[in-house]
Parts: structure tokens; sequence; C-alpha cells
């Protein structure tokens, strides 16, 4: 029973999906749009034993006294803020949820993104050596399509440009839907393994 | 040459800061070579008789705002400056229309366009299909009020939009497929000429839709809007930023370069094999 | 003296010491850092939280249950509470079946999503005629990545040229695309450093 | 066979196999029941006969799967090749042994309804069995609250199943802030604190990819990533030690586990890319020679 049921659970759920496919009625579109909108219900519940989740590390951290227990309340704090105002008071413009958002939160996401300006610098400086024929071939490439997108790649080489959306429209779409169908085969099997019950590690089974 | 090999991450951080903060200060005016497709976006925009009415849909989310907002802002500037009317939407639910209403409103202001007379701003509706489609027939039919909830026929300009006859190009700025369906449910429709902004990530497939004729002007990411603002004779955002993205593109090659001439030195050497 | 405080550079001033205190991470960790990572958890895990609730929770269970008497609801609600039977040492092996309601459902629709929405289309736009030198290139690229991933042989003699040419064809699009992401990414720290100098410091117009 | 150093004997002994064919009743059964109450309301036939195509694709798939699966579980000698990255694994978290210092495993940053995550836990799986035995600190962080709690019970089993459950702590799943952003931020705070001695990346990623990896590529971990989103792929080859690309993400479960009948899928997925590329050489041939374009193409369209 106990190693049983999920298997089934998981195997009826996953054949009604793609029974819902194939077959046309109002009975079939619903019941398929019925456990989709479960998925997000589900999920829904989860978000408490994540929340249960943080505050028990970060409780530890403050009952233990951890050196970084200060942080810790930080974060709770802002956790109870932010959430409890969220709950309470809704999340619609002008509450205090929104502007939280809109004045921190969002300002430090697009700071977080532009990080990555930095990194691809630092990443493409470090791993951008001529070792072999294949690293070379793909430093080449990164610096004609660097060049070719700004301004002064044209002044180099008239068709720098050009090369560089010849690169990303023929050679770039091609390795892109090799690994697309790749990718999709792997995805397909996996789920298909799922289904039939001999992949079971995310219940904990058959490792 | 061992040391060039292994520059420490923060010299190259500290480089990529001033890169950036130089050109936004003073700017470098880097000379932008025109693309035909700048070139054919904006005489397309020339082209249009004064007076007409152009609709301009603000679809992109505030997070690729540096690469799009400038576009909208040279796309609005040329329209008024032409004395076009412009009747703006977005297709973006969070974040589109309150930035077309600020575009709109502060570009307005500097040619002293009045709201509901030289420009609308519809807002949003969920469902672009029915948006795109629907506005066909009848605009009022899709947003019966504008994005500050005046009905449309109190607004002067939309008794003369009433549908996709009366309107005489669209100006697409976009950051997703928004953008493809303009092309292929509007242009392929109702064979409204249209131009399209959208991100640097975009520009090689809709380059694809120039050739094919159904849009005729294109600008990709923050290069194609700095050639536009070249075009209209006003730099700004765009043009520093390319400037500072021409610094940063040749920084990280430069340091390309470097790091495999330092590769390349320590390997004639005899020395212990190195990670990284 | 109000005035003063609703100059931009006070009102801004959270918004810049929190963009501010982000970067300095690339120098190295250091307390104003910590404090905004934690900051920026707390407020994300309270953000999704207070979204949650609002739009599943309350949306997706309460009000159909208590306006619209759907008692279908109850289901999912019954699967999501299972969630928490961990706590009761019994009856802690039931946590799995909401788990494996999700992950079967997923399953499901990723097995008829991949094969359908993925394999058909590309294998689709990939029947091309072989009438111009980006074609011929577009078909032996897809070919020969697909074959790269063989499992069944390794990659020696005929099948080894293929995957060479397939893992060559690999490098020049990942070369190509790391190269373009770049300005992407530029874009966005323009858009910071144009926040800090001129929306807050008023440095240059 | 030997796949980076597992024998496959000794995760056979312990597995038990649930019977398939029994379990085949029910899609038929399910497909009477939604059929019945459907076909008196649908004149057109409860098929979607647009759909015919996809549906070959489907049986096919499965039968070539299906039939690899039965060769393996008869015992038949099924060869595949050595994958660098997932040999990989074992040697990172030896060397975290060796250290001392704690292995970090993200199961990528999408939700559970992403098939990626799926593959990400099930590595993970693999990946909690040698750290319980080793008694290596394992660090999950976990993006969303479902697939926290899915990597919380594969870990759980993992060291209940090595007894070595007392060795697990809030600390070793946990989950860290509510947006991809916010995560990244905390999980490099976290990684330049802790100091790990491996990371691996197995799952959906977007942004984040580089966010992480070159922060943990700073700390001097051994790092393996595998991903099949292909516009992340770039950013991880270009921070990580070993990358697996796309379709190996998912094979690399199987491949850890050495169980000869989920390396027997591996073979029908061989199987289909050969049919594949017979299609597409086939098609190209004629749409070259100018017959049955439409043809092609009405075969293949994705309705």
């Amino acid at each position: 029973m106990k190693s049983r049921l999920p298997v089934i659970v998981a195997f009826l759920a996953g054949v009604l999906m793609i029974v819902a496919f194939f077959g046309r009625g109002a009975v079939v579109d619903r019941v398929a749009e019925e456990a989709l909108a479960w998925q997000t219900i589900v999920a829904g519940f989860a978000l408490l034993l994540g929340v249960g989740s943080i505050v028990r590390v970060h409780w530890h951290r403050l009952a233990t006294g951890h050196p970084d227990r200060i942080y810790s309340l930080v974060l709770l704090i802002c956790l109870t803020v932010m959430g409890g105002s969220g709950v309470l008071f809704g999340i619609g413009s002008g509450t205090l949820f929104d502007s939280l958002f809109e004045r921190i939160q969002a300002p430090m996401m697009s700071t977080m993104f532009s990080v990555l300006a930095f990194f691809i610098a630092s990443a493409a400086y470090r791993a951008f050596r001529a070792r072999n024929v294949l690293s070379a071939i793909l430093l080449l490439t990164a610096v004609i399509v660097m060049l070719g997108r700004i301004p002064m790649g044209q002044y180099i080489y008239h068709a720098l440009p050009d090369w560089a959306n010849w690169i990303m429209m023929v050679p770039s779409v091609a390795v892109q839907r090799g690994i697309i169908i790749g990718a999709a085969l792997g995805a397909a099997s996996m789920a298909l393994r799922v289904i039939l019950g001999i992949e079971r590690t995310y219940l904990g089974q058959g490792g | 040459m061992d040391r060039i090999q292994s520059v420490d991450r923060r010299v190259l951080y500290t480089l990529i800061f001033i890169s950036v903060i130089i050109p936004v200060m003073w700017p470098l005016h880097l000379p932008t070579p025109e693309t035909p497709e700048a070139r054919a976006f904006f005489d397309a925009v020339e082209a249009i008789p004064p007076g007409s009415v152009v609709l301009f849909p603000f679809d992109f989310w505030p997070s690729t705002l540096p690469e799009t907002e400038p576009m909208a802002v040279a796309g609005l500037r040329h329209c008024f400056r032409r004395d076009l009317k412009v009747v703006g939407l977005s297709n973006v639910g969070i974040g589109g229309p309150s930035v077309a209403d600020r575009l709109l409103d502060s570009i307005g202001a500097e040619y002293g366009k009045v709201y509901g007379v030289d420009y609308v701003n519809l807002g949003y509706k969920a469902g672009y299909q029915a948006v795109l489609l629907g506005m066909a027939n009848s605009i009022a039919a899709i947003f019966p009020t504008d994005h500050r909830g005046t009905r449309l026929d109190s607004l002067p300009l939309m008794q003369r939009a009433l549908n996709y006859d009366s309107l005489s190009f669209v100006l697409i700025v976009s950051d997703n497929a928004m953008a493809d369906y303009w092309v292929a449910l509007v242009n392929a429709r109702y064979g409204l000429p249209m131009v399209a902004g959208v991100t640097a990530v975009m520009a090689p497939k809709m380059l694809s839709y120039i050739h094919t004729g159904q849009i005729k002007g294109l600008l990709g990411g923050m290069k194609g809007a700095a050639e536009y603002e070249a075009l209209l004779g006003e730099s700004d955002m765009a043009s520093r930023g390319m400037d500072a993205q021409s610094l940063i593109h040749l920084l990280i090659i430069g340091f390309i370069i470097l790091g495999n001439i330092g590769y390349v030195a320590s390997r004639r050497r005899p020395s212990p094999a190195r990670a990284g | 003296m109000p005035e003063l405080f609703s100059h931009p550079f006070f009102t801004l001033l959270p918004t810049a010491f929190f963009t501010l205190a982000i970067f300095s991470f690339l120098y190295r960790d250091n307390p104003f850092f910590k404090f905004a990572e934690h900051v920026f958890a707390g407020l994300s895990a309270g953000y999704y939280c207070g979204l949650i609730f609002q739009s599943v929770i309350n949306q997706q269970v309460w009000i159909p249950l208590t306006q619209d008497e759907r008692w279908l609801v109850l289901v999912p609600a019954a699967l999501g509470v299972l969630m928490f039977a961990r706590f009761v040492p019994k009856i802690g092996w039931m946590m799995r079946l909401p788990l494996a309601f999700v992950i079967g459902s997923t399953a499901g629709i990723m097995f008829i999503q991949q094969l359908h929405g993925m394999v058909l289309p590309q294998v689709g736009r990939t029947i091309l005629p072989l009438d111009s030198v980006e074609n011929v290139l577009l078909v032996i690229g897809v070919l020969s990545t697909l074959i790269y991933f063989y499992f069944s042989k390794p990659h020696t003699g005929p099948l080894g040229w293929v995957a060479s040419v397939g893992i060559a064809f690999v490098m020049v699009a990942f070369g190509a695309h790391f190269g373009y992401t770049v300005m992407a990414r530029v874009s966005l720290l323009i858009g910071r450093i144009q926040f800090l100098l001129i929306d807050w410091l008023h440095l240059a117009s | 066979m030997t796949i980076g150093g597992h024998k496959p004997g000794r995760t056979l002994a312990r597995t038990r196999y649930p019977r398939i064919p029994r379990l085949w009743l029910i899609p038929i059964c399910a497909a009477v029941l939604t059929a019945t109450p459907a076909w008196a309301q649908e004149p057109s036939g409860v098929f979607r006969m647009e759909r015919l195509n996809a549906l070959v694709l489907v049986v096919v798939f499965t039968l070539a799967i299906l039939w690899f699966l039965r060769r393996a579980v008869k015992g038949a000698k099924l060869y595949v090749r050595p994958l660098p990255g997932v040999s990989a694994v074992d040697e990172a978290v030896g060397r975290a042994t060796e250290m001392g210092r704690p292995v970090v495993f993200i199961p990528g940053t999408g939700d559970l309804d992403e098939i990626q995550t799926i593959a990400g836990l099930s590595v993970l799986g693999r990946v909690a069995h040698v750290t319980a035995r080793y008694t290596t600190p394992l660090r999950v962080p976990v993006l969303y609250p479902l697939p926290m709690a899915a990597a919380k019970e594969t870990v759980r089993e993992a060291y209940i199943d090595e007894g070595m459950a007392d060795h697990l702590t809030p600390e070793t799943v946990q989950y860290v802030a509510g947006e991809s952003f916010s995560y990244s931020a905390r999980v490099g705070g976290m990684m330049i604190r802790e100091k790990p001695a491996a990371a691996i990346y197995m799952g959906q990623f977007r942004a984040e990819s580089l966010l992480i990896a070159e922060v943990g590529q700073s700390t001097g971990a051994i790092q393996i990533a595998g991903t099949a989103e292909p516009d992340q792929l770039p950013f991880f080859i270009a921070a990580c030690d070993y990358t697996l690309i796309g379709e190996e993400l998912y094979a690399a479960s199987a491949y850890l586990s050495g169980e000869p009948r989920l390396l027997g899928s591996l073979k029908g997925q061989d199987l289909m890319k050969v049919l594949i590329a017979l299609v597409v050489l086939v098609g190209v041939i004629f749409v070259t020679l100018g017959y049955g374009t439409e043809w092609w193409e009405a075969l293949l369209q994705a309705q």
C-alpha cells in the first residue's frame, strides 16, 4: 500500500492527461482542466511547508546563537511584514505589499539581474581560451558575434554584422533544433518512466 | 605572463563599472552607422501624411525597459513632431499600461499635445487574439473606455479612429511574441502597414518579416534605438547606452585576447597544468 | 525642512541603498550585502506568500467553496492538506500522494507536449529543400547534433566523425549565443547605473 | 557493463518492480470511462482526428521504449557509452568527503510542473545516497515549495535507506526565497560562506544559471551542470567543469542508477533518433526533388 498507492496515483494522473489530449468532448476537457487547477491548489498548500522550512532554519539560528543570527532576525521580520500584509490587507496597487515590492524588492531584482553583465565578462575572460580546436571555435564565434553587435564592428570589417546574424540564423538555429529534439525525446522517456512507475526516485524509492 | 592569465576578477568588474559610468555622465558620441532596416523604419514614419492616426502598442514588460524605452520615446517624438495622432495600448498586463501613460504624457508635453485630441491610451485588455482581431471591426467594442476610464465616445480622437480602416499605421514596440502576432494577425489579414522595434534577442527572427515585406522597418535592441535617435538628430538614452555597450564589448574582447596571450605564453614554458 | 526630505535623494535612498548593497557583493561578501540578501530573501518569500494566498487559497479554494458551493474543490484541498502528513509519523507516507498526483499529471502533460509540441514541429521545420547553403547547413547541423547524443555506441569510426561535426556545430552555436547575450545583460546594467547617477544623484541629465 | 564505476547488481537486488502488465488494464478503463459519456454528446467522435500524427508518434515512441525495457529485464547486455559529466558526480562527492566540505545540489529553479525538475530530483536521489553513505554534508536550496517537499522526501528516504537519518538537519533541504533573483542572491551568499567542495546543478534554469555558477566557480567548487534549456547551456559550459547537455540531463539518473531497465529506455530513445533522422533524410530528398512538400507539412503539423 505505502509504496504501491503513490505509483498508481501517478500512473492514473499521467494517463488521464494523455487521454484528455486525444479525446474530444466537454467531459474530457473539463477533467483535464480540473486536474491542472488541482496542481495549483496543491502547490498553494505546499507554500506553508516552504514558509515552515525558512522559519525553522532561521529560528534555529536565533536559538543556537549562530554568528549570523541578526540577519536571520531581519529575514524573519521582512517575511512577516511582507507576507502578513499581503495576506491581511491584499496585494493590489497602493497597498504596503505593493509599495514594498516596487520600492525595495523590484529594484533588487533588476540589480541582481544586472550583475550578470559582470559575470558574463568574467566567465568569458576565464573560459574562452583556445585550448583545442573546439574551444577555439567557441571563442572565435563569440568574438565575431560580439563585434558584429556593436557599431564599431562595421568599421573593422563591413560584413561583420551580417556574419553575426548569419551565425545566429543558421548554425545556431540548427543546434537549438537538434538539442530541442533530443531533449524532447529524453523528457518524453523520463515522463514515460515516471508514469510506468519505473523511475521512482522522487518518491525516495528504488535508489 | 602568468599574471595576465589570472587577473583578479575585481579588476575586470571595476573596468566594467567605469565603462558604463563614463558614457552615462559624459556622452562620447561614438558614431552609430545606420542599418537599412532602421533607415526604412525612419522613412516609413516620415512617409505618413500629417494628421493620420497611428496605433502604438506598448507590448513590453518593465524588465526590458533599458532596451525598449528608448525606442518608444524616439518613436513618440517622431510621431508628435510630424503631427501624427497616437493611439496607445498594451497587451502586457503588468506595467505595460502605466509605462504607456508615463511616456505618452511626458513626450506629449514636450510637444504641447493634448490628451484625447492628439493622443489616447487605451490601456490593457486580456486575450491578445480577441483584442487584435476585434479592433478590426470596432475599437470601442474591445476598449469601451480608455485607461483612465473615460468613455471613448467622449474623446475627440476616438471619433476618427473607429477601427483598422481609419488607422494608417502601426508602430509596434515589443519584447515578446506579440510582435509576431501583430504581423501574423493584423498585417496578414487587414494589410495595415507596420514597423517594429524589438529587443536585440528577437531581431534576427523579425528580420525575415522585412524580407517578406510584412513589416516596413525594424529597430533591433539598444543599437536600433540609437540608430533611430541618430536619424532623428536627437542623441539620447540609447546613444549613451550604445557608447557603454561598445566600450564593454571591446573590454571583454580585449580581456579574452589578453587571457589567450597569457595562455599561449605560459604553454611555451614548461609549467604545471592549470585548472580553470 | 519637509521639502528637503521630499527631494529624490531621500525618497529614493532606500532603493539606492539596496542597489549599492547588492553591487557590493562583487567586491566581496560584507555586512551590507548580507543585510540586503536577507531582506531580499525575506521580502520575496513574503511576496510569494501574499501572492499565492490571494490568488490560490483565496480565489481558487475559499471563494469557490463559500460563494459558489463548488464542493469538488475539497478534493485538491484534501490533497493539499496531505502535504502535512509528514508531521504525523503513522500516516507520513501519505504525503507522497499529492506529490505523486502532481508529478504524474506533469509527466502525462509533458509526455504529450514534448512529442507533439516539440518533436513534430521541429522535425517538420527541418524538412527543407536543399536549394541553398543555409538549408544544407541547417539539415546537417540538426542531424549531426542529434547524432551527437546517441548513447548506444562509443563515438568512434563514422559515428565519431558525425558526432564531432555535431559538437563543432554546438560550439559555434554556444559561442554565438554567449556573444549575443552580452548586449542584453549590459543593457540591464546601464539601466541600474542610470538610476543611480541620473534619477538618484542627478549627476547627469 | 560498468558505467562511471557503478555496478548494476547493487541496485538491482534492492529494487522491487511494480508489475507493469497488470497496470495496463487501467488506461483502457480510463479511456472507456472518459469516452462513454462523451460519445453521446460528440457527433464527430471522441477522438481528435487532427492529432492522429501525434498519436502515431506516441505509440511508436512507447513501443520503442517498452521493447528495450523488456529486453533489459530479460537480461540482454545493453551497452551505453560513458558520459564524463555523470562519472564526475561520484568524483565530486568523493572530493567533498575528503575535504570535509559540503555538496550543494540545486534541482533547477523550475516548479514541479516542469519535467526537468523531476529529472533533477531523480539525480538528487542518487546523489543523496552517496552523501549519506559517506556522511558528507548536503545542501539543497530549492526555489519553489512543491519541489522542496519532493526534494525533502527524496533525501529523507535516501538517508533512511543508508541508516543515516540522524544526519539530516533543517538546513539540508531548505526553501530559501520566493523568486529567482533573491534565490540567486541567497544561494550565492551561502556558497561564499560555506565554500562547498562540489556544486551540482541539474534541472531547469533561466538567467540564474550564470549568477549561481559564476559564484560557485569563484569558491573553487567542482561544478557539474545539466539542463535542457538551450539558452542557458553556453553559460554553464563557460562556468562549470562538466555540463550535461539537453538529453543527457534526463539520462543522468538512469546512468547513476545503473539499473538495466532505466538504461533500456535510453536505447529506445536512440532508436527514435535513428527513425527521426531517417524521416528527415527521406523528407528532405522528396522536398528537394519537388515532391509532396505539402504532404510533409501536413504530416508533421502539430495541431
